[in-house]
């Protein structure tokens, strides 16, 4: 198996590694063409459809139909009776999913806000496939939300609005900061993935008819690329990129203190913040890497925007975040395990002997394990199918260990007579639900917007050039702005 | 399609359509609320104004008020004591439907009208106590033919009263605007 | 634990409420009395509307009991024995930890009783302040349980459910999604408050008295005045036995619990 | 005399600096000229003056009004109805932190959106003066002239290097 | 548009649909869902909001507990206890506090009809069958049967004495044979038994009231005495004044039994004895205690050889001596017999070994001693109607069998569910000529009788109820309606006195009265006047006003019963080991679930109160020793099939820690076939396997039976409470939590 030979580091497999990095315009950077050609197959990119993919749309919308609406409004008719909440276990997976795609909404802004403030080129392609996952992702993260209150057609009574009841939401509470916080992330991300977007939406203005042609109108707001709107989209981007990384850090820190607040054993954690932060870039960065392989393996040109670098740079930050992850994940643990508090000890003990432990050690193998193991090698990097592996196994970690710290350790607390196990009911469609309808939004948007950047990557191309050195030809880059 | 109906809504009778929809929806909102405060259909139509202008009191038809939560909507046998010594009561056609529930001996099913929620415990007999009188909530049932509610009875309203005449002394103020003292 | 000798008054900074330490109704439940027989549990729920789930519901740990009584083994056979049967209901803590999260003010503090309260109308079932009750005595509507077809006689097509007649009128019965714990029977409270009101005094020790406590056999349960040194239940709290659950989590329980012996 | 303007469309950024220089030299100021392109050239690299946004300002002010928001939200509303929970002060501090971040960076982000809305003009769907050329990298350049040195205009534009250099006319985008 | 639209139906018009309706209201207010039916001639001291309430006595069991209802604009909303009742002192038992779940319950006989036998009396849907008579129609029926006195026979059941006298003299009039009563319960609380010993040792039957609220020592031999024996509610009060009245000493409780009961774990010692040999403890005990008194050794227990007690029995002779230790220093030492260790061939000598044991300590008619229960105040001296022992029962079928009775009239009791099958009531019916149920439920009895004629439920009756244990004094508890009657019913009392003047003759004389409360009035007028009462009046129209007021009349001070311990003492006792009938290897000990009792199971909440022992809800569970059931194979929901002699039922395993390796156990009150919608098909009938052996006193021997077990391979999950987690430390690794 490649991953073995390249983990035990065959000499020939890294004299080859040598022998590929040398060569820049493998980088897309460095390979630069004509705008025109890249807008012609980008354009090209979203009109291209099979049969496969209408016939995956099709599955995926009954799927959002049956497993999703239907699924839902069973559920609001019924009652919660239907998922399988019970006491002790009063949350379940509506909170799991919540968390999990809060996490993968995570790598979008990470990717663009962070990678941009820092001014990472190999971003420049992906960035907004990334916030597509993040905005998509907090809209399934939002109807989680949703779907797990008792109560739902009541959840206005959350915003404050002024109202007759005279009666302003309870800033105390750890889910309100949350309703402000996902509120916030929400918008923000959505913003910041729309103003990056007018100049493209502008783009395949002016080269579709049509539909599309009215749709891209509408939606590009009549930008022509002056002086004075350039100026001012790429002061906003500025100003979004350095303000929604606080935003970001915020909604996972709170999201992390739904739990952190709660005195329970097992969740009432100082470390939560961070550790809730670093896991939701972990899954992220997983999430992103399957998207991206998946976007270059099924639509047309992509091969030549995404590349080895970019799965290679990934892998790095994969890489990179496991560790982080795994600090965090023992911290967590060893101050809890040396806590001595009885109901931790015995829920520790529950975590690592009860009926769960299989996703115990699944989510240490999962996150910490395996990339370990493997990351490290710049051939499992580069070779998409395994990384794309590598990040589905991380999301699976990432899930159960949500999994873990929401019904499992909600199934021990300080009265044992009211210890038991939580079974998922109608979870698992509604879970299914909301993974189709990422997946849906996310194959009608690589069709309606267009998934790279063009003007940034063009942006990138025009400060990056090569120069000869010598015989061999050594990348330069000029700072552009 | 959709753009020849967006063309279409541009030209004048397009536009004259909106209007006439819009209109209509309109309309019919209005005459939704319209209708839902009006006063309910009741068994018999009991004017308050004419028993008020007789001189009888409330607490005569409703005494529960005095005492507990409900004030109590009036049996025939209230309505049948006054009535049965008025010669009217055999000639008016309108009261035909009383003598009609009396011989039957069916219960009179009054619609009430000025309703709380279920799940708010309104009790009479402290509202009362505390000097308030029937109009203040219920408006001056000597002008009204069939009752009807003036107010819309919701919290803010009960709040604003509480609110008002707890006045300065905390203590009463802590327990007039307790979430406890209605919901439980 | 009971051993404790701290004034709660100064214990933890977000308690430091003087008056909430004291409380104005408190519960005393002798451990060493109780029989374990479930008359609180029936009387309760008839009191207080609650609904039954029937078996499957009740297996998956769905009961809506406002009270459960808890009892463990110890020993081995043939020194085998049941630990004190423990009848665990909202212990109305002065610094209750399911108050602070809910985000719509549904699980409040009353001030003019000094009591947990949920206002059932404004719950929207985010379910948060179960998850932070350490006694673990707050329920949830899972269904409507109440209105479930089966409890129904079909009269042509329309469904008349006879249990609802013994609903109590003074109580809100609650739909699904809507969390809902042991109240102290605060309707007596209101009704025994009001008459005393329209009588113009005070409410008497021993007046009146919550369902549990009415019911119970063996008066394992004493339920009245906290802050009349005089009422039977101050006293008792004060006894020699008493012991407060959980009282490292400072959470102000106003029941005590009096220990076997 | 009335103006007209012209748009010269330049395929390289070289060039369309350089015309940009010529017509500075011949007397065309900068407020009657104007440059459109696919990607954000610095006014550095075009050789022309600092455009004025107000994008952070509107920024900054929607964070103050949403700090004030945040102060109000969780200083403010609970003295309008005060219900206590927990043992817990009515108005806490930390929430009160949590609270006022969130809503001055959620008014930051979305009057910074709005910020570009407004100074954008946008949504505008007038006919305006564009060639879909642009968003395939090419550089327009407008200038207002007056008529009779259209002509003259014209022909110094296509010397520089300009693709194509024609009176331009509004059309719908 | 004929019919207008109101304002609610505009609403509902107005917003999506009616589903949408449903969504959206939120909390469902009480009064939504509760028929609001005005009154069309509002009773004067009614107000609209404010209850009122009724004093009234409990019919869930034979016990006659008083209860206050609170009732509003005509339905009954609580139970409460009658504070001043001197049975229960204003307590109540979880039975009767649910008892209203039984007057509203979807399933009830909605009035009077015929049916084919064993045809259900509601549908698939558990939709009540309409009745099909009107009661002048069944009136007649009855009066028809009247007609032929001979073959008449009367099955009541324990509760509503008033009945019981009234049908007496109806049969007595008739020249019918004498009404025969019954109950699961007293046949489980082995009454029979009780009262034979009772009569054996001092010369009079009735049943002994144990005073233990001012005792502080209580031996308790089987007695489950907290549970559903006798009367739960006065003996759980009289515990709670035994653990906490006394704030100088706690009194201290030991229990003998083979599977630990809701009694036994409020013991603070408790003895898993071998089943059958509880008389031999209690023989050795009163020899221990007498040696150790250096008194002579009484007769009674000469003969006791400990050392084949504490062989036969477990219980080493080290814990007898201290027991005996215990005994001696206490003020008030008690010993009660009980439960299911006088279900046993030996249960009669058991019985008055114990006795004895009181009597050596000398505490009969003393605070904190035994009581020889008093007769209720009209009670005909010369008789303690105690219901039928089973083997009475058994006499009885056996006249049905032979075709002897023609018409059979049943009322209170639910013979096919609550008597062994053994016995075979169900066959028996067959060589009746006529049932007539006067069932208020539709149980198994109404299912397989001809007629079904629906007594009121116990809150919608008049009567009265003697009380035969639970108080020191004389009471006569009084019954009246709470509310009218919810359906189409009518008091059987009234249907007999109609019938009686419907046939004339003999019966209508026996019973010339206008109704119900005539009667009652007739039997009450005895005591106007009386001396020492709770309250008193001149003449008996104020006397029964007072007597429904108050819930019942009784003495104020407690009857003394001059009891010669001596000559109790002088008997030989036979104390041996018991019998055992079968041949199994696990002891078999049924009981009577404490919370659903014998008529318990179509009352919703009761089946969702968990056992206070398992907390298993709505199902029927069989315990067993995890140790043996480690052994066996077997784990917890394991279906198990117990096999004895006179049958099999299966039920799945509840791991219990707290009985014998060499029993089992299982709780009686499940298994109905029919009953209505909360108790048909749940759990299973233990009474199913009883064999057809009866003690000396004629009660069945439900615990002497041994029985065999085998594995289904089948699970149920009980639906438990606790948790097995946290209560078992299941799923926590090895060493458990």
């Amino acid at each position: 198996m490649a991953v073995t030979s390249g983990y035990l580091g065959s000499e020939k497999a890294n004299a080859e590694h040598h022998e590929e990095e040398h060569d820049p315009r493998e980088s897309l950077m460095y390979d630069p063409r004509p705008r025109g050609e890249m807008n012609a197959m980008v354009m090209e990119s979203m009109h291209t459809t099979s049969w496969k993919f209408w016939v995956v749309l099709g599955v995926l919308a009954f799927l959002v139909a049956t497993c999703f609406f239907y699924a839902w409004g069973y559920m609001i008719a019924e009652g919660l009776g239907v998922a399988g909440v019970n006491r002790p276990a009063y949350w379940g997976v509506f909170l799991v999913n919540t968390v999990f795609w809060i996490g993968i909404s995570h790598a979008g802004t990470f990717i663009s806000a962070i990678l941009r403030v820092m001014k990472a080129e190999f971003r420049r392609p992906f960035t907004r496939a990334a916030e597509l996952m993040t905005t998509f992702g907090l809209i399934q993260a939002g109807a989680s939300i949703f779907m797990h209150l008792g109560r739902v057609w009541l959840a206005y009574w959350m915003f404050p609005i002024p109202n007759e009841r005279q009666l302003w939401p309870n800033f105390h509470s750890p889910l309100m900061w949350d309703l402000l916080a996902i509120t916030t992330y929400v918008l923000g991300s959505t913003m910041y993935l729309f103003l990056p977007l007018i100049p493209d939406l502008a783009m395949a203005r002016d080269r579709s008819t049509g539909w599309r042609k009215t749709f891209y109108r509408i939606l590009a707001l009549g930008f022509r690329g002056t002086e004075g709107e350039w100026r001012h989209l790429t002061t906003a981007m500025n100003i979004f990129a350095f303000a929604i990384i606080p935003v970001m850090f915020s909604v996972h820190t709170i999201v992390s203190w739904d739990f952190a607040m709660a005195s329970r054993p097992g969740w009432s954690s100082t470390v939560f913040g961070p550790y809730f932060v670093l896991g939701a870039l972990h899954s992220g960065m997983g999430a992103v890497a399957i998207v991206l392989v998946i976007m270059r393996a099924t639509m047309k040109h992509m091969d030549y925007f995404i590349r080895k670098e970019h799965f290679d740079a990934l892998g790095k930050l994969m890489m990179i975040v496991s560790f982080t992850y795994a600090y965090f994940f023992f911290n967590d643990y060893i101050v809890q395990w040396y806590g001595g508090d009885k109901w931790t000890d015995t829920l520790l003990h529950w975590l690592e002997e009860g009926p769960m432990a299989w996703m115990f050690y699944q989510m240490i193998a999962f996150n910490i394990v395996i990339p370990f193991l493997t990351l490290w090698n710049k051939r499992v990097r580069t070779t998409p199918w395994l990384l794309a592996l590598i990040g589905g196994l991380i999301n699976v970690g990432m899930y159960w260990e949500r999994y873990i710290i929401v019904p499992v350790m909600l199934s021990i607390n300080r009265m044992p007579f009211t210890w038991r196990l939580y079974e998922p009911g109608i979870e698992i469609y509604l879970t299914i639900g909301t993974f189709a309808m990422f997946l849906l939004f996310y194959m009608i948007a690589s069709r309606l917007i267009p998934l790279i950047p063009v003007w940034e990557v063009q942006e990138g191309q025009m400060v990056h050039s090569l120069r000869k050195v010598g015989k061999a030809h050594v990348p330069t880059v000029s700072e552009f702005e | 399609m959709i753009r020849n109906f967006l063309e279409w809504l541009k030209q004048p009778m397009g536009r004259i359509a909106v209007l006439i929809a819009a209109l209509s929806f309109l309309s019919l909102v209005a005459f939704g609320i319209f209708y839902t405060q009006q006063s309910p259909e009741q068994p018999i139509q009991f004017t308050h104004q004419r028993h008020i202008g007789f001189g009888i009191q409330c607490l005569y038809c409703h005494p529960g008020a005095l005492r507990g939560p409900s004030p109590g909507l009036p049996t025939q046998t209230k309505c049948w004591g006054c009535h049965q010594q008025m010669q009217i009561t055999n000639t008016s056609p309108k009261l035909a439907v009383l003598v009609n529930y009396v011989k039957n001996n069916k219960p009179i099913e009054w619609v009430p009208v000025s309703q709380v929620p279920d799940f708010v415990h309104f009790t009479h007999r402290p509202h009362v106590a505390a000097g308030l009188n029937c109009e203040e909530c219920h408006g001056d049932m000597s002008v009204v033919e069939i009752a009807e509610n003036p107010q819309v009875m919701n919290m803010g309203w009960c709040l604003n009263c509480h609110r008002e005449r707890a006045g300065d002394d905390q203590e009463k103020l802590i327990k007039l605007t307790d979430c406890g003292t209605c919901h439980y | 634990m009971s051993n404790l000798n701290i004034d709660l008054n100064r214990v933890g900074a977000k308690g430091a409420l003087a008056e909430e330490a004291d409380g104005k109704w408190g519960m005393v439940i002798d451990q060493d009395v109780c029989t374990g027989c479930q008359a609180c549990v029936a009387a309760c729920a008839m009191e207080n509307n609650i609904p039954f789930v029937m078996e499957e519901d009740a297996a998956y740990g769905r009961t809506l009991h406002w009270i459960r009584i808890e009892r463990f083994w110890e020993g081995e056979y043939p020194e085998v024995r049941t630990t004190p049967y423990q009848p665990m209901l909202c212990q109305q803590c002065g610094s209750a930890p399911c108050e602070p999260v809910c985000p719509v003010f549904a699980s409040v503090h009353s001030q003019a009783q000094e009591l947990n309260l949920q206002v059932y109308n404004r719950c929207i079932g985010t379910r948060y302040c179960a998850n932070n009750c350490p006694y673990q005595v707050r329920t949830f509507n899972w269904r409507d349980y109440a209105i479930e077809p089966f409890h129904a006689n079909d009269f042509d097509g329309q469904l008349v459910f006879p249990l609802h007649n013994q609903f109590n009128p003074d109580v809100t019965v609650r739909r699904r999604g809507i969390m809902e714990k042991c109240t102290f029977c605060i309707q007596r409270i209101h009704k025994a408050e009001d008459k005393a009101k329209s009588e113009g005094r005070a409410v008497e020790d021993g007046e009146f008295t919550t369902a549990c406590a009415q019911a119970c056999p063996t008066n394992a349960i004493t339920f009245g005045l906290l802050d009349d040194s005089e009422s039977l239940v101050s006293q008792l709290a004060n006894h020699k036995h008493g012991y407060r659950h959980l009282e490292e989590m400072n959470t102000l329980p106003r029941i005590t619990y009096l220990q076997e012996g | 005399m009335s103006d007209t303007t012209l748009m010269a469309l330049f395929e390289d950024i070289d060039p369309a600096s350089e015309a940009i220089d010529k017509l500075h030299e011949m007397g065309v100021t900068d407020d009657r000229l104007n440059v459109i392109s696919g990607v954000p050239f610095t006014h550095k690299m075009l050789g022309r003056p600092h455009p004025w946004t107000n994008v952070a300002r509107i920024a900054l002010g929607g964070a103050a009004a949403g700090f004030l928001v945040g102060i109000f939200l969780n200083f403010g509303t609970p003295h309008l109805y005060d219900v206590r929970v927990g043992g817990q002060v009515l108005t806490p501090i930390p929430p009160g932190l949590i609270i006022i971040f969130e809503m001055t960076f959620l008014f930051a982000l979305l009057s910074t959106f709005l910020g570009v809305f407004l100074d954008s003009f946008f949504p505008n769907y007038r006919p305006m003066e564009y060639v879909p050329e642009i968003s395939d990298g090419k550089i327009g350049i407008f200038f207002k002239v007056p008529q009779d040195e259209q002509q003259k205009f014209t022909e110094i534009m296509n010397q520089m290097g300009a693709e194509s250099v024609q009176p331009n006319e509004a059309r719908q985008l | 548009m004929s019919e207008k639209i109101s304002r609610r139906d505009f609403l509902r018009l107005a917003s999506v649909g009616a589903a949408t309706t449903a969504v959206l209201t939120g909390c469902g207010p009480a009064s939504r869902y509760v028929q609001r039916e005005p009154y069309a001639r509002m009773p004067e001291y009614t107000y609209n909001g404010l209850s009122t309430y009724y004093a009234t006595t409990c019919r869930e069991c034979a016990a006659g507990c008083g209860l206050i209802v609170r009732t509003m604009q005509g339905r009954a909303l609580k139970v409460e206890g009658n504070p001043n009742h001197p049975v229960n002192r204003g307590k109540t038992c979880p039975r009767g506090q649910v008892t209203l779940q039984g007057l509203y319950n979807p399933n009830r006989v909605r009035g009077p009809l015929q049916h084919a036998r064993g045809e259900a009396l509601y549908d698939a849907n558990f939709q009540d069958a309409q009745p099909n008579l009107d009661w002048e129609a069944a009136i007649r029926v009855v009066a028809d049967a009247l007609e032929e006195t001979a073959g008449v026979a009367f099955l009541m059941g324990t509760a509503s004495d008033h009945l019981f006298d009234l049908v007496s003299d109806l049969a007595n009039a008739a020249g019918a044979s004498a009404p025969i009563r019954f109950s699961a319960g007293s046949m489980f609380e082995t009454r029979a038994t009780l009262s034979q010993a009772t009569e054996n040792l001092f010369g009079r039957a009735g049943l002994p009231y144990f005073d233990i609220a001012n005792s502080d020592l209580v031996l308790s031999f089987g007695a489950n005495f907290l549970e559903t024996w006798l009367s739960p509610v006065a003996y759980n009060f009289a515990f709670g004044k035994m653990r906490r009245g006394n704030p100088q000493r706690r009194g201290h409780f030991i229990q003998f039994e083979p599977r630990m009961s809701q009694t036994g774990s409020k013991a603070d010692d408790w003895f898993p004895i071998v089943p059958g040999t509880e008389g031999m403890v209690a023989a050795a005990i009163g020899r221990l205690v007498a040696e150790a008194k250096g008194e002579p050794l009484p007769r009674a227990f000469a003969s006791v050889d400990l050392e084949a007690v504490t062989s036969a029995s477990g219980v080493k002779l080290e814990a007898l001596a201290q027991i005996a230790q215990l005994v001696i220093s206490a003020f008030a030492p008690i010993a009660i017999p009980g439960g299911p260790s006088l279900g046993m061939s030996n249960g009669l000598a058991t019985a008055e070994a114990v006795l004895s044991l009181n009597a050596l300590v000398d505490n009969f008619g003393k605070p904190g001693g035994v009581f020889l229960s008093p007769l209720s105040p009209n009670q005909d001296p010369d008789g303690y109607h105690r219901p039928a022992s089973a083997q009475e029962m058994a006499d009885f079928i056996d006249r049905m069998k032979s075709g002897e009775i023609k018409t059979l009239f049943i009322h209170g009791v639910n013979p096919i569910f609550e008597l062994p099958k053994s016995l075979g009531f169900a066959e028996a019916l067959a060589n009746v000529g006529t049932v007539i149920s006067f069932a208020t439920f539709p149980d198994e009895t109404a299912v397989a009788s001809d007629y079904v004629f629906p007594d009121h439920h116990g809150l919608e009756a008049w009567g009265y109820q003697r009380i035969a244990t639970g108080a020191m004094q004389s009471v006569l508890s009084g019954l009246q309606p709470v509310v009218s009657p919810f359906q189409d019913t009518r008091a059987t009392a009234d249907v007999f006195i109609a019938a009686a003047q419907l046939t004339g003759g003999e019966p209508a004389r026996a019973l010339p009265f206008n109704d119900e409360v005539a009667y009652i009035q007739s039997k009450l007028a005895n005591l106007v006047g009386q001396a020492d009462g709770s309250f008193n009046a001149p003449e008996i129209n104020s006397f029964s006003a007072y007597f429904q007021q108050h819930g019942g009349w009784w003495k104020n001070s407690a009857e003394e019963v001059a009891v010669d311990a001596a000559s109790a003492l002088g008997r030989e006792l036979m104390a041996s080991q018991a019998q055992f009938a079968g041949a199994g290897e696990f002891f078999f000990v049924p009981f009577v679930a404490p919370t659903l009792a014998e008529a318990g199971a179509n009352k919703p909440w009761l089946q969702e109160l968990p056992d206070p022992m398992t907390t298993v809800m709505w199902n029927t569970w069989v315990e067993m020793n995890p140790e043996t059931a480690h052994e066996l194979g077997i784990d917890n929901d394991d279906v198990v099939k117990i096999i004895s002699e006179a049958g099999e039922v299966e039920a799945p395993v509840y791991l219990y820690p707290a009985i014998r390796p060499d029993t089992i156990a299982m709780p009686f009150g499940q298994g109905h076939t029919a009953y209505g919608r909360y108790a048909q098909g749940r759990g299973t009938n233990p009474a199913d396997i009883f064999g057809l052996l009866f003690n000396e006193a004629g009660d069945l021997t439900f615990a002497g039976m041994k029985v065999k077990v085998e594995k289904t391979g089948r699970k149920q999950p009980l639906s438990r409470l606790e948790s097995r987690i946290g209560v078992y430390g299941e799923g926590m690794g090895e060493e458990g939590h």
